[in-house]
C-alpha cells in the first residue's frame, strides 16, 4: 500500500513537472531527423510519382531507380525508425520517471551510429552506386560502402533496444509485481522485434559484404533474399505496432474514454511479436526453391498475423462506441457525430484506422497463395503499403506528433496549427485515396511496380493504363502538399508556439476491469516462444536452401 | 479475461474468415493444381547457356495444342521472344534467369513468377483468347528494366 | 469441461485423413508438429479425466513421477526412427500413436506437472534439452536415410529442428537460472 | 505412507511398460531404424526372387530365372544418382576383386537393377557401366526391368523403397544383397563394409565346394 502511494505520487510528480531538458532533447532531435528524412523522401516520391505518369523525364544524372531507392530506405528505415525510437523514448521518460543516465548515453551513441549509417549508405545511393531498391537483393550488388552504412545502422538500432530493455528492468526492479505502463510495454513488443528481426538482416550484409568486395565469388541468391523478408516484413509490422500503440492508449484518452481491456491489449502484443517474424514468406509465394507444402504452411503463419489485428479493430471500436454512447451519442451509427472530429490528435489516428480495413483486408488477399500470384509485384502492392504503411503508420505518428512534439518543447497546441493538422489530414487522405486506388486498380490490370515510365514499344496494354497513373500523380502531389504542412507544423511546435505545458495523454483503464494476469510480464518465456515460433518457420526451407542450393550468383551492377 | 457475446461472435468470425482462406487455399493448391509457382530443380546460374534444356531456348511443340517454352531472362530481355502460338493452347513455360533476379508477368493471365539465378521455374497457362499478350519484366533488374518485355502472340 | 472440448476438437482435427496426410508428409512436421499437438490434445483434455477422476490420479501419481516418467518414456519412444516410419506404413502404430500420444503422454503431464518442484522442472527440461541436442547432432550428422520413409535433407532439417528447439530451451533455462525473478515481482 | 508405496507401485509399473513398449518396438533392442528392422525381417523370411524380365547394357532380354544357377550378388541402382549409387557401385567393384578369380562368373553374377527404366535404357547402362572397369557386362551386368509391375514386385520383395524427389532424382535406401542358386534372399548386406561381404560371400561359396 505505502509503495503504491509514494508511487502514484512520484508518477504526479513527473507529470506536474514534466519531461526532464535532457529526455526532451533526446526525443526531439530523434523527431527532427524523422520529420527532415520525411521531407526529403516525400519529395523525392513526388518525383517518381510525376515520372511514372509520363509527366516528368527525370535528367539523366538522377536515375528513377536511384530515386526510388533512396525513397524506399529513407520512408521505409530511417523515417519510422527515427520516429519510433523518438516516441517510445519520450514514452519511457514520461512513464517510468525520467530515463537513467546510462540509458540516454545509449541513445545517444544509437542516434550516432545510425547518422553515420545513413550517410555512408546515401553516399553511394546519390553517387549512382547503389541502385539497388531498399530490399537490395543479390546478385544487384551495390558499393560496399552501402552495406556498411546499413550495419551501422542496425547497430545504432540495437543500441536503442538495448536501452529500453535496460530503462524497464529497472523500473521493474524498482516496482516489484506490477505491471509495466502500457506504452512502455508496447515499447518493449517493437523493441524485442526489432531487435530480433534486424539479426536476420544482419546475417545478410555480413553474408553479402565479403561478396561485394569480391573476396568470394558467388552468393546464395535464394538465402539472402529469405533472410531479408525475414526482417522486411517485421520491420513493417515493427511501424504499425507502434502505431498501434497510440490506438489503444493514446486516443481513448484524446477522445475522453478509457481504454479496452488491458488484458486483451497486452495479449494483442504479445501475440504481433510471437507472430510477426515467419510472416516475411508471404512476399516469396511465388518464387522457385520453396516446396508448395511449405508455401501452404506459412499462409497460416501469414494470416495469422491478422488475428489480433482483428482484435484491435473489434477493441477500437468498442471504445469509440463506448465513449460516444457516454456523451449522449445514439443510434446504430449515428454516435459516430459525437467523436471529437475537430481535433487533430484524433481526426489522423481514425483515419489511420479507417485505412486499415481495406489496407488489412487487402493484406489477408494477397498473402493466400493463388491470389497473390495475380498481385504479386503489380502496383496492386506498392498501393497496399502505402495504405497500411503510407497512411495507417504515417498518419498515426502525423496525430501523435500534434501533442508529442509540444509536449517535449513544453509548448502547446494552437487551434490554428489543429486546424492545419485538420487540412494536413484532409490532403494526405484525399491524395492516398488517389493514388493508392489507382495503385490497386491499375496493378490488378497487371502494372508492374519498380519500373519507370514505360509504354514497352507503344504496347496497347500497357497505354491502357497511362489514366490511371495520372491519378498516381494527381495523389502524389497531394501528399507532398501534406507533407509540406505537416512538416511546418513540426518545426512551429518545436520552436515557434506558444509556450505552455501541455499533456501526454494516456486513458485509464475501466473501472470495473479485470486484473491482467501477471504472466504476460515474463518476457523471456514470450521470446522464448518467439523464437520457436521463428524455428517452425524458417528451419525447414533455410535448411533446404543450404542443403540443395545451386551453385551460387556471381554479384552484378546493371545500372 | 472475460469476453462479450459480440465479441466473442467477432472473435470466431475473424478466426473463421483465416480458416475459410486457408481452406480455400489449400483445396485449390492441393486438389485443383493451381499452387503458385514452386519450381524445385536448380542449375548453375553461370553456365546456362549450355546446361539443358536451355542451351535451345524456344518454343517447342510437346502434344497436342500442348507447347513447351524453354525461356532464359537476362538483362533486359527474353529468350525467345515475340512468342506466337494457335488460340486453346496449353503452354509450359520453363525458365531461369542468366544474371539478376526477374519476374516474369503476362498481363491479362494469372501468369505472375520470380525468375531468380540458380533456379528452374515453371508455369503454365492455357491461353484460349486470341490477341496480343504483353509480357513484362516485374521485379527490378537494372535500368533497362522498363524496356524488359516481349509480347505473346495467340492467333 | 471447455478445456476437454477445445482438446477434443484437436484431436479430432489432427486424426482427419487429409490432415495427418498433409502433416505426415513432412517429417519434421511430422515429429515436432503433429507429436505436439497431440500431446497439447491430450494435455487440455486431460483436465476432465483428472476432475472424473481424482481418486485415481491422487492415488497412482501422488508426487507426478509417474506420470513424468511415463511422458518421458512416450516421448522417447517417438522419437526414434523406426517408430516414425512404421507409424506411416502401419496401421497398429499409427493407431497407437494417436492413443499414446495425447492420453500416456499429453494426460499424465497435466496431472504431473504442477505437483513436481521447481528443481524437478528444471531437471527435466534440461534433461529434454540434451536429448534434443543428441538427436539434432544423430539427424545431422548421419550420413546414413535413417527413415526409409524420408528423405536424407529432410532428416538434416529435422535434426537442424532439433537443435533449435534446444537453443530455445537453453536460453530459457538460461534465463531461469540468471535472472531471479524476485528481483521483479 | 501407503499411498506413497502406490506411487511407487505405479512408477515400477510405468518402467516396466516402458521396457515392454521398447523391446517390442525394437524387435528387443536390435532395430532401431525401419531399415534394421526390414533386415532382420527379410532374414528370417528368406524370400525369393519373383518372376522379373531384365534387359541390359548389351540390350538383350532374358528372364532373371536364366541366371538361377548361380548365386547373384545385386545392388539396385539408378544412374542418374549423384549421391549414394556411384558409391554403392564403387563398393560393389571392390567386392568383386575381392573374390577369387575362379568363382567369378562360374558360381556367381554380379548384377546391378535400375529402379529407373525410364532414363536408363540399355546405351545409359552401358555408358554408366563403364566407369567401372570391372563391369563387363557379363560376369557384372548392369539391367533395368521395363515392365512397372515386375519392378514394383522385386522392389517389395526385396523391401526396396524408393521415393521419388520430384525432380528426377529418387530417395532410397542401399544394401547388398545375396541370393542363392534357388533364387532365395540369403543374406543383405551392410554396403560400406566391403571386406565383411566378401568374406561372406567366399565363405558360403567355399563351404558349398566343401560339401
Amino acid at each position: 500500500m505505502e509503495t503504491t502511494l509514494k508511487q502514484s505520487w512520484r508518477d504526479n510528480a513527473y507529470r506536474a513537472l514534466g519531461i526532464s531538458p535532457e529526455d526532451a532533447k533526446l526525443s526531439k532531435t530523434y523527431l527532427l531527423v524523422s520529420f527532415t528524412t520525411l521531407l526529403i523522401g516525400g519529395l523525392l516520391g513526388l518525383l517518381q510519382g510525376l515520372n511514372r505518369a509520363g509527366l516528368l523525364e527525370l535528367p539523366t544524372w538522377l536515375n528513377y531507380y536511384q530515386v526510388l531507392t533512396a525513397h524506399g530506405i529513407l520512408l521505409i528505415l530511417v523515417f519510422t525508425s527515427f520516429f519510433t525510437i523518438g516516441y517510445f523514448y519520450a514514452v519511457h521518460s514520461h512513464t517510468l520517471g525520467g530515463l537513467l543516465p546510462k540509458v540516454r548515453k545509449l541513445a545517444w551513441i544509437g542516434f550516432n551510429l545510425k547518422i553515420v549509417g545513413l550517410v555512408l549508405a546515401v553516399i553511394p545511393i546519390l553517387m549512382n552506386e547503389a541502385s539497388v531498391m531498399f530490399t537490395f537483393y543479390p546478385p544487384l550488388a551495390a558499393h560496399p560502402v552501402f552495406y556498411f552504412g546499413l550495419v551501422f545502422f542496425v547497430i545504432g538500432i540495437w543500441m536503442c533496444a538495448f536501452g529500453s530493455f535496460i530503462q524497464v528492468a529497472n523500473w521493474r526492479k524498482e516496482n516489484k509485481g506490477q505491471h509495466v505502463p502500457i506504452l512502455s510495454y508496447f515499447a518493449t513488443g517493437v523493441f524485442v522485434l526489432l531487435f530480433f528481426s534486424s539479426i536476420f538482416v544482419a546475417i545478410e550484409v555480413f553474408m553479402i559484404i565479403p561478396w561485394a568486395l569480391g573476396w568470394v565469388e558467388t552468393i546464395n541468391v535464394m538465402l539472402a533474399r529469405t533472410l531479408f523478408w525475414a526482417f522486411g516484413h517485421t520491420l513493417v509490422n515493427i511501424w504499425y505496432l507502434s502505431a498501434v500503440s497510440a490506438w489503444y492508449v493514446v486516443v481513448p484518452k484524446v477522445i475522453g474514454g478509457r481504454r479496452f481491456s488491458d488484458t486483451l491489449t497486452r495479449v494483442v502484443i504479445i501475440l504481433l511479436v510471437v507472430l510477426n517474424i515467419p510472416g516475411g514468406f508471404h512476399h516469396q509465394i511465388i518464387d522457385p526453391g520453396i516446396h508448395e507444402s511449405v508455401k501452404f504452411l506459412h499462409v497460416f503463419m501469414s494470416l495469422a498475423i491478422g488475428f489480433p489485428s482483428l482484435m484491435t479493430a473489434y477493441a477500437m471500436f468498442a471504445v469509440f462506441e463506448k465513449t460516444a454512447r457516454k456523451k449522449g451519442g445514439r443510434g446504430i451509427f449515428r454516435w459516430f457525430s459525437k467523436l471529437p472530429w475537430g481535433d487533430v490528435r484524433f481526426l489522423a489516428p481514425m483515419v489511420a484506422m479507417i485505412a486499415f480495413i481495406p489496407g488489412g483486408a487487402g493484406g489477408i488477399a494477397q498473402s493466400t497463395n493463388q491470389l497473390n500470384q495475380v498481385a504479386h509485384n503489380t502496383l496492386w502492392v506498392v498501393g497496399h503499403f502505402h495504405l497500411t504503411l503510407g497512411t495507417s503508420v504515417a498518419l498515426t505518428f502525423f496525430g501523435i506528433s500534434y501533442w508529442l512534439v509540444p509536449y517535449l518543447s513544453k509548448r502547446v497546441l494552437t487551434p490554428a496549427i489543429n486546424k492545419l493538422g485538420i487540412y494536413q489530414t484532409i490532403f494526405w487522405s484525399a491524395g492516398m485515396v488517389f493514388m493508392a486506388g489507382a495503385m490497386h486498380w491499375v496493378g490488378l490490370l497487371g502494372s508492374p511496380r519498380r519500373t519507370s515510365y514505360t509504354t514497352y514499344f507503344d504496347n496497347a496494354t500497357a497505354l491502357s493504363w497511362d489514366p490511371y497513373l495520372m491519378f498516381l500523380a494527381v495523389g502524389g502531389t497531394l501528399l507532398t502538399i501534406g507533407i509540406l504542412i505537416q512538416v511546418y507544423a513540426v518545426i512551429h511546435l518545436m520552436f515557434f508556439a506558444p509556450k505552455g505545458e501541455t499533456e501526454f495523454p494516456i486513458a485509464d483503464v475501466e473501472d470495473i476491469a479485470t486484473p491482467t494476469p501477471y504472466w504476460t510480464e515474463r518476457w523471456g518465456m514470450i521470446i522464448v516462444i518467439m523464437l520457436l515460433v521463428i524455428g517452425m518457420g524458417y528451419v525447414i526451407p533455410v535448411v533446404d536452401m543450404i542443403i540443395n542450393a545451386p551453385p551460387g550468383s556471381p554479384p552484378f551492377r546493371p545500372w | 479475461m472475460k469476453f462479450h457475446l459480440d465479441e466473442k461472435i467477432w472473435l470466431i468470425a475473424s478466426f473463421g474468415v483465416i480458416i475459410g482462406m486457408m481452406l480455400f487455399t489449400g483445396y485449390q493448391t492441393f486438389v485443383l493444381g493451381m499452387g503458385p509457382p514452386s519450381g524445385m530443380e536448380t542449375i548453375d546460374p553461370q553456365k546456362v547457356d549450355v546446361t539443358a534444356p536451355f542451351d535451345e531456348p524456344g518454343v517447342y511443340e510437346i502434344g497436342e495444342n500442348e507447347y513447351e517454352v524453354v525461356m532464359t531472362l537476362q538483362l533486359f530481355s527474353f529468350t525467345p521472344n515475340n512468342i506466337e502460338i494457335p488460340a486453346g493452347s496449353t503452354v509450359h513455360f520453363t525458365m531461369t534467369s542468366k544474371d539478376v533476379t526477374h519476374g516474369i508477368q503476362v498481363a491479362g493471365t494469372n501468369i505472375n513468377a520470380m525468375v531468380m539465378p540458380g533456379h528452374i521455374q515453371r508455369i503454365t497457362q492455357k491461353f484460349d483468347e486470341t490477341g496480343e499478350y504483353l509480357v513484362l519484366c516485374n521485379e527490378y533488374c537494372g535500368t533497362g528494366h522498363q524496356f524488359m518485355a516481349t509480347t505473346i502472340t495467340v492467333k | 469441461m471447455n478445456q476437454f472440448i477445445y482438446g477434443l476438437i484437436l484431436f479430432i482435427v489432427l486424426a482427419l485423413p487429409p490432415v495427418s496426410n498433409l502433416l505426415e508428409s513432412i517429417m519434421i512436421v511430422h515429429m515436432h508438429m503433429q507429436m505436439p499437438l497431440l500431446v497439447v490434445a491430450g494435455f487440455f483434455m486431460g483436465h476432465y479425466f483428472q476432475l472424473r477422476f481424482p481418486e485415481f490420479f491422487q492415488r497412482w501419481n501422488e508426487n507426478g513421477i509417474p506420470g513424468i516418467l511415463l511422458f518421458t518414456i512416450i516421448m522417447i519412444y517417438w522419437m526414434i526412427p523406426r517408430t516414425m516410419d512404421e507409424a506411416l506404413t502401419m496401421q497398429s502404430v499409427q493407431l497407437f500413436k494417436f492413443i499414446s500420444l495425447p492420453f500416456f503422454a499429453g494426460v499424465p503431464l497435466r496431472d504431473s506437472w504442477p505437483k513436481l518442484s521447481l528443481r524437478g522442472k528444471n531437471i527435466l527440461i534440461t534433461g529434454f534439452t540434451l536429448m534434443f541436442i543428441g538427436m539434432g547432432l544423430l539427424y545431422v550428422l548421419s550420413p546414413e536415410q535413417l527413415c526409409n520413409n524420408y528423405l536424407l535433407v529432410e532428416q538434416i532439417t529435422l535434426g537442424w529442428g532439433f537443435i533449435t528447439m534446444a537453443i530455445c530451451m537453453v536460453i530459457y533455462l538460461a534465463y531461469k537460472t540468471f535472472i531471479n525473478e524476485a528481483d521483479y515481482e | 505412507m501407503i499411498k506413497n508405496s502406490q506411487t511407487t507401485l505405479s512408477c515400477i509399473l510405468v518402467i516396466l511398460f516402458g521396457f515392454v513398449l521398447f523391446y517390442v518396438g525394437t524387435d528387443g533392442f536390435r532395430a532401431y531404424t525401419a531399415e534394421t528392422a526390414r533386415l532382420y525381417k527379410l532374414m528370417e523370411q528368406n524370400p525369393t526372387l519373383p518372376h522379373v524380365t531384365l534387359e541390359d547394357s548389351n540390350s538383350r532380354t532374358y528372364p532373371i530365372s536364366d541366371l538361377e544357377d548361380k548365386y547373384l550378388f545385386i545392388t539396385f541402382m539408378y544412374t542418374n544418382c549423384g549421391t549414394v549409387c556411384p558409391i554403392l557401385e564403387m563398393n560393389m567393384g571392390q567386392v568383386f576383386n575381392l573374390l577369387p578369380e575362379e568363382y567369378i562368373g562360374e558360381d556367381i553374377v554380379f548384377l546391378s537393377i535400375s529402379f529407373d527404366p525410364e532414363r536408363d535404357d540399355p546405351a545409359t547402362l552401358a555408358e554408366y557401366k563403364s566407369h567401372f572397369y570391372n563391369a563387363d557386362g557379363e560376369t557384372w551386368r548392369m539391367a533395368r526391368i521395363e515392365d512397372e509391375e515386375e519392378l514394383d514386385q522385386l522392389l517389395e520383395t526385396f523391401g526396396v523403397i524408393v521415393i521419388p524427389e520430384g525432380n528426377g532424382d529418387f530417395g532410397h535406401n542401399s544394401a547388398f544383397y545375396l541370393v542363392d542358386r534357388n533364387g532365395v534372399l540369403i543374406d543383405v548386406m551392410d554396403y560400406t563394409k566391403m571386406d565383411e561381404a566378401a568374406e561372406r560371400v567366399i565363405s558360403i561359396l567355399e563351404s558349398e565346394k566343401g560339401a
